[in-house]
């Protein structure tokens, strides 16, 4: 990408300053770590991936968040059971609009909230027996169950109980799959580790110990076989994505976390390439593909239509020239789609500066979604639990002068937004009415806003509407009282 | 004659030739992307309908009722979220968890999406070396930056489990985190011991609503006319609006603590980091009104005492007043704790709202309801039911006592509508659903949760309670007092006939309701 | 997996033995009493399906335009209801229907229906004999029984067809009343003209409107400090008390007439003859009154004339504050008449509106909605849906003017939002229905009629105006100002998302909305 | 029914004494006609069908009403055209639950409104060709419609528009069958000369010049053939007696207004029985069948498990034993569901006091379902329209000192019940908010208050619930603040 300015760096740099002047001591010199502002040669480096200064107001969840919200509890047909008190498990009780098929109650356990429920004597006297016949009563509720995810909470971890012990000993028992999760939120510094846990889990529970054929007796691995990791499917997003996949000749033989069908992933090991949309929370189990039955991963961005075209494109060079003869004859099927899209769109949004704060991946492919295909310029842009890869990763696609922000602090991120004036917001759902009071539009985008899917071609579309209808909107001209706006301009 | 199912909502304003394309295309089924769904291999189960039969079954629902190790679909959450309610109730305050890394931001999740409002808590965010060393470190740098940063005039503490399980003192904390100068030696700072694995948020508000009245109470010798109004744990702005109008009216003097009616209804225009709350010179003076009433007698049991035995104030502590009766014994308490007279203003929204209830009652009369949520609300929701003449048929609070269930079920059984009507104190969603499949009620009555069972049972639902995270500024439509009571006959009435024109067969559906 | 169909609303606090038998037994089909359709009989169309779908057809729907001799299901009443409620809303007020026996009753009936609150009014119950010797011994006796009877401080006369045709002469009968000594020479009673075959209800309660204010007037040399506030057709009780909060919030001095806040809107417990309505003398006096703002541009065309033209005072005859940008127009026009400012009061409502309105308007963005009314109702209701980014496709009036369409559709053009939408003055529902066949909206929003073309479409409904006769309380929810505003979005929005949760497929059945 | 005394005869007359004392003289003279206090042997009567004193606040509807609203509006296959301005169509609009199948704008068409919309230029032109051209246009928007029913409003009449001939002449062009009603609004005092032409029109237009044959070919009569008539099927009313003439074997043959077939009562007339339910609105047309064609009637009465039980054995006298046999087996069949319904209803209704003012019959037949079935006791009852032979038929039903009150108007009816303090009052909607106003229980009786069927055995529980559900409602009890209790006694 072209070299070009998106804020002075000057003015970016004593924004910063500014900022980091409200802090005590130890605090200011802490964040100052985690701020930059952007040279797209990568020289202004931010740390990452160290503990939230206490105090500050931080977004980040924490690493059951990451394992059980944002990964295990998607899983179809494993009963997702919050092993602890009560609270975790509520608060993240379907709030994520990850999709799945199935039967609610029956096939499909990702709407519920399973707890184990614990309670004083349980912490005194531990839980183990409890988990054990939790898991009994929850295969007698539900026979269909492929088996159940033990997510361990605070507690657990603080007092000493083996869930990997009642693990094994109700696998023998049941017949079931029980994976057990050691994904207390006190560990870690943020969603980040659980995700790593919950891959390796997958990886050594569940790809290592089976077979294809254990489940599947039909089962050959085939030359176009690929497995698609990465996708939460909010929204939908992942289905799109398998559909295209299948239009250019591919086989998705194992998928997580979209709709993700646990009894196809032993197959992940005879794959001829992983492909990896969330890098920072799924790239640990491509590596382990990778390092161990020597299958290739590939790291794609399917939001956004230059990006998605391009990312097909990487894909097909993974293969034979029948794949890369449907991704261009794909390719030449939606451009004119795509150009309808953006002359429709791109004169609305062209030019408006956008500021985003995401999780592990959309700060660097919304940002390029929105720059490339709609002409948005993003001056500003971070991540709430990415590591130093993901940072990498992000300078050079952004401009010069654009800040970059780690584990943004609720204080930091007003006073840049006050500064900047974007003309939108792309970030959590705690950060939404915050900065819709000042009168900013916003997207969630993590939740895509109840909305989505973004994913590839048609999510294109969708992608586009929904940045014109939070710029364009048209409440947001209003936010002024008419009586006012002499006095206040 | 059918007409094609459109997904309305998400029509377009694109131009033609691109809104041709059906948005939802990923209803394309998995088989068609070549999935194999598991339990269609061989050896596995043959038929989801006759499991799914079976989970109907009564076999099924003795084993659903005798769990005793897992809960499935509770409806509850844990106490620090009540203690983050209170702390946003009082004027500047800063909630502050004291916890582990993520504990804040769920609370935050579940408010600022109920509400549809900013939330700001700050925390401890304490990780693995905590376990180790203990949370001192982190309540130390935590209470400097937070105030230094966000310049409130309290701050609220509360734990999450990780503290206790590591038995961080916090008042030990705090008075270190004075003396090592991170905040002066006189800012007011309350704190409160919430753990998730007693009770559940409402335990915890009252808690914080203790400790915030206890710490910052300056006793003086002289009692003054006024009286404190305490709410119990309640997701609702406008109850809040409803309840000081009926003091007003009434030109009663009083101290409405906590209140966050403001916190989570401000204007648009300018993000205020403490919009709302009783001010603090309020809350320090509490002590030395002439009496307290409290409206929520399941929420407040730790402050009851407090004022009872502590303050020795005169205290009168009583059910939410939701429904006509409540609210009389609410109106009638205020009046005779302050000696002000009941004005005819106040008979005036009372006959307008028994106006409201004889229109509709006939819709009401011998409709079985379930009743789910916390205690205090299902108790006055269900009382309002049966004012109506409706069956709150099963009445659900999973973070309901033993004692509740009694008192819930006494009430029940004093009214010749409460006939065959139970309450189910620590019953999760999923008992409930094998209780509808032996008796199927006409209506659920609720948090948004419920929707999973509202479609299953194709059953209207009206969303009551917390968390209500699917529908529009239901938040600021009170169900208490005389305005709660129509809002409640609009609300269910209403769904009612929504519900019975949509099943209704073509020739009963009429333009009369 | 389905489960059985329950009539839900209709289930029965009775024994069991008993409740087992069906009671919407009669469900039994025509053919099992015996019966023959005879549209099965062997010459007559052979398949109901195919004319079914013929009346979808575009050449249906031409003849369908074109019709010029018959309306089917146009949506408005006639002139003498609007006198109605004219009457209706003034202190004391007998109102008094001139015409054919029958006549009043039908009044009562609407009004009755849509509020559920009684409606007095009396009539001259002509008969045949009236036809020939015309009605001047009915109004002469009339007038002597309801004075005599009823005890009212004024008595309000308006015609139905009858003694149109007959042609009346209501001044002259009226005196010869009083020089008959039916009642006092000195009691005041006010009439006006109400033909059914001229205009619609509203031009009739413009016509009574002005009668009131023109014939109880008493002029005085001085001018008051207060304003007029006149509101257009409003079948709401709310929005009168909306209106009036913003007023009393801005410190001004005002009289509202005609005003039916209380007419339709009064405690149970007694019956009242005459239960609310503008005071007469303020009645008398808004005459001298400094200025007049008339809410409802639309509705009070003769009105307006007497105000402008002949007691030359200064007049805003603006449209329904229903929306943001009319309710701002509201406030600035009065604070601009009164010289009262604006107070931060309203600046906290009026944000608190623009909150709900951005936090839920990514469900209204683009979606298409059918606005069917009164012109004055549906042209606010359609601003509104404009700021919301909604798209009021359909805007019809049956009983708008070729200028209100005109003006209707300038207003839709002047949104990037408007752009496909169009205003249809004159149309019926059978009309509206073609229109919909080729061209389905997302939401239909008006009175309780369409609900046969909800339901035909499978569209929700959003009831707005008159009559709603199917549903509770309605009126009690202003639509008007801001709080009018937050009631729009409550009502529309959760509407959309009911309706989506309802048709939307499993896997897209979000607890976050 | 034996002699017994509801109210004090003394105490009755004073009431009617003072209340009639408001009024001026002449007025007094005449509503004095109008009251009286009952003896059971008709000592004292009412005058009845006359004009209402003007200015009185009457509850009664026009003529238009009777005819549109209650009977011609509701049949089936033909389009009701409200001729004249718009308000009498729009108020009549779907306002009385008068149930019918088939499906709306194809071949049912009772809850549509049509007008022709009468305008100025209609009222001073004439609207004949409007009334010709409305035919053309109906007909092309409704294929299937039998025909159109015209129901002129006052200015037709007034300004001399000629319906009849119109009709001819559509009838002739269109093959469809056209019947024109002058009904006007200021013909008649009441509803009641309404019923009266629309049952002379369906006579002659209908009965008399069509045969079965033509319609149904294969058409016999037979031996169990009967005419149902004056049931207006609220609430699916007359379905419910349709599967009990069903069941004892009966077949209905024709019938009005329950989901009326039109095209099957030119069988009317070979009929073995005509059973008519409100006489008052349909008697004129049984007494026609009687007179041309010997075919005898009955006054039945389906509301009340006593009434009904009567009514089948009297009907069965009409036939044979088989019939009479069947209607035995009937009553064995169901008496133990009645005594359920009554043993569970009676006790909570025994002895309330109940006041009336309907229509054309319920003012007695529901009087009587309520004392002899659930032993309530009526204590004032009236009629808006009936004539001379209704009061006849009620001054026996009812026990001595009991009110009644013909046409009565709103200021007595108001002082009436402030002096008796009913327990229950049924009448119409205009009346049920006054009353609820002053907190008393109140049903109405002429739509069944949105419920029903209140006819026949399964009626009858409804009928008992929803007297229990009005008496016994619940929020009844709250009427008066607690505060106040002590004071106003």
């Amino acid at each position: 990408m072209e070299k070009r300015q998106v804020l002075d760096p000057t003015f970016a740099a004593k924004l910063i300053e500014d900022t980091l002047s409200a802090y005590p001591e130890k605090a200011r010199k802490e964040r100052a770590k985690h701020l930059a502002v952007n040279d797209p040669s990568g020289k202004n480096k931010v740390i990452s991936n160290v503990k939230c200064r206490p105090g500050v107001i931080s977004s980040r969840g924490c690493t059951y968040a990451g394992c059980k919200g944002v990964l295990v509890g998607q899983i179809k047909g494993m009963i997702p059971i919050s092993h602890g008190p009560v609270g975790c498990g509520h608060y993240s009780w379907s709030t994520r609009r990850n999709y799945a098929t199935g039967k609610r109650g029956l096939n499909n356990f990702v709407t519920f909230h399973f707890t184990t429920f614990y309670q004083e004597r349980d912490v005194v006297y531990g839980g183990d027996k409890k988990l054990d016949k939790a898991l009994d009563e929850l295969f007698e509720m539900f026979p269909l169950a492929q088996g159940a995810s033990v997510l361990s909470e605070c507690p657990v971890g603080l007092i000493g109980d083996d869930i990997g012990s009642v693990a094994r000993k109700k696998e023998k028992e049941t017949g079931k799959w029980i994976v057990p999760y050691n994904c207390e939120g006190f560990r870690g510094v943020s969603q980040s580790l659980g995700h790593h846990i919950a891959n390796d889990m997958w990886r050594d529970w569940i790809v290592e110990r089976y077979e294809p054929k254990d489940l599947d007796p039909d089962w050959e691995p085939g030359p176009y076989d690929v497995v698609y990791i990465g996708d939460y499917n909010i929204g939908g997003d992942g289905w799109e994505v398998l559909k295209i996949f299948k239009a250019i000749g591919l086989r998705v033989v194992a998928r997580f976390p979209t709709d993700p069908n646990v009894w196809d992933w032993p197959k992940a090991k005879y794959a001829k390439l992983t492909i990896v949309h969330c890098a920072r929370s799924t790239q640990y189990f491509a590596k382990s593909m990778e390092k161990k039955y020597g299958i290739p991963y590939y790291e794609s961005n399917f939001i956004g239509a230059t990006d998605t075209f391009e990312s097909l494109r990487d894909i097909a060079n993974f293969f034979d020239d029948k794949i890369k003869e449907n991704v261009e004859k794909f390719i030449e099927k939606w451009t004119p789609f795509v150009e309808k899209v953006k002359a429709e769109y791109r004169p609305r949004l062209e030019g408006k500066k956008v500021m985003l704060y995401v999780g592990g991946l959309r700060p660097r492919h919304v940002a390029e979604a929105l720059e490339k295909d709609l002409g948005m310029v993003v001056i500003g842009t971070g991540y709430e639990f990415a590591h130093d890869d993901d940072y990498e990763k992000t300078y050079p696609k952004l401009g010069e002068g654009a800040l970059i922000y780690d584990d943004v602090t609720q204080y930091e991120l007003d006073r840049f937004v006050e500064a900047l004036k974007p003309d939108l917001i792309g970030s959590g759902v705690k950060e939404k009415y915050v900065f819709q009071k000042m009168g900013i539009p916003f997207r969630q985008m993590h939740s895509w806003d109840y909305s989505g899917p973004y994913h590839g071609i048609l999510g294109f579309l969708r992608l586009a509407r929904d940045m014109d209808m939070a710029v364009n909107g048209a409440p947001w001209k209003y936010v002024k009282a008419p009586w006012k706006k002499e006095m206040e301009v | 004659m059918a007409e094609k199912k459109r997904n309305g909502i998400d029509s377009y304003s694109v131009p033609e030739e691109i809104s041709i394309y059906d948005m939802w295309s990923y209803n394309t089924t998995m088989e068609e992307l070549g999935d194999k769904p598991w339990w269609e291999l061989p050896e596995r189960f043959s038929s989801l309908e006759e499991v799914w039969e079976y989970t109907k079954s009564k076999e099924y629902k003795e084993k659903n009722l005798s769990r005793e190790a897992i809960k499935i679909d509770p409806e509850m959450a844990c106490q620090p979220l009540g203690a983050l309610l209170a702390a946003l109730g009082i004027e500047g305050t800063l909630p502050y968890c004291h916890g582990s890394q993520g504990c804040a931001s769920y609370f935050r999740f579940e408010f600022t999406r109920h509400f549809r409002e900013p939330v700001m808590e700050a925390a401890s965010s304490m990780t693995e070396d905590a376990a180790v060393f203990g949370g001192l470190s982190n309540i130390v740098e935590g209470l400097q930056n937070a105030y230094t940063l966000y310049k409130p005039k309290h701050i609220a503490v509360f734990t999450s489990c990780m503290a206790e399980v590591i038995g961080d003192d916090l008042k030990a904390f705090i008075n270190r985190a004075k003396q090592k100068g991170s905040i002066p030696e006189d800012f007011p700072i309350t704190y409160a011991n919430t753990p998730s694995f007693v009770g559940s948020h409402v335990e915890g508000y009252d808690s914080m609503v203790r400790a915030i009245l206890e710490q910052l109470a300056e006793p003086k010798e002289e009692k003054t006319e006024k009286i404190n109004v305490i709410p119990g744990f309640d997701p609702y702005t406008a109850n809040i609006k409803e309840v000081k109008k009926l003091l007003n009216t009434m030109g009663v003097d009083y101290t409405f603590v906590p209140d966050w009616s403001r916190t989570f209804d401000y204007p648009l225009g300018k993000f205020e980091m403490y919009p709302g709350g009783t001010p603090l010179e309020e809350v320090k003076n509490a002590v030395n009104n002439k009496g307290s009433v409290i409206i929520g007698k399941f929420s407040l049991k730790k402050t009851a005492k407090l004022i009872k035995n502590k303050w020795k104030q005169p205290l009168q502590a009583m059910e939410m007043p939701i429904g006509v009766e409540f609210t009389d014994k609410f109106i009638m308490t205020v009046s005779e704790m302050t000696g002000k007279e009941i004005p005819p203003e106040i008979e005036e929204m009372r006959g307008i709202a028994l106006d409201a209830m004889t229109d509709a009652y006939q819709r009401f009369h011998g409709v079985k309801a379930a009743v789910v949520g916390d205690p205090d609300i299902v108790y006055g929701v269900s009382k309002f039911l049966l004012e109506m003449g409706a069956k709150p048929y099963y009445v659900v609070s999973t973070n309901g006592t033993k004692k509740w269930q009694k008192e819930m079920q006494a009430l029940l059984d004093s009214s010749e509508f409460g006939k065959g009507c139970k309450a189910y104190a620590g019953m999760d969603l999923w008992q409930l659903r094998s209780l509808m499949y032996e008796e199927k009620p006409d209506i659920l009555i609720g948090p948004c949760d419920l929707k999973y069972y509202a479609r299953e049972f194709d059953l209207p639902l009206v969303r009551i309670g917390l968390p209500i995270m699917d529908r529009f500024n239901l938040h600021r439509y009170p169900i208490m007092g005389y305005e709660g009571v129509i809002n409640l006959v609009t609300f269910i009435g209403n769904a009612l006939l929504d519900h019975f024109d949509r099943i209704c067969p073509e020739v009963n559906f009429d333009k009369l309701r």
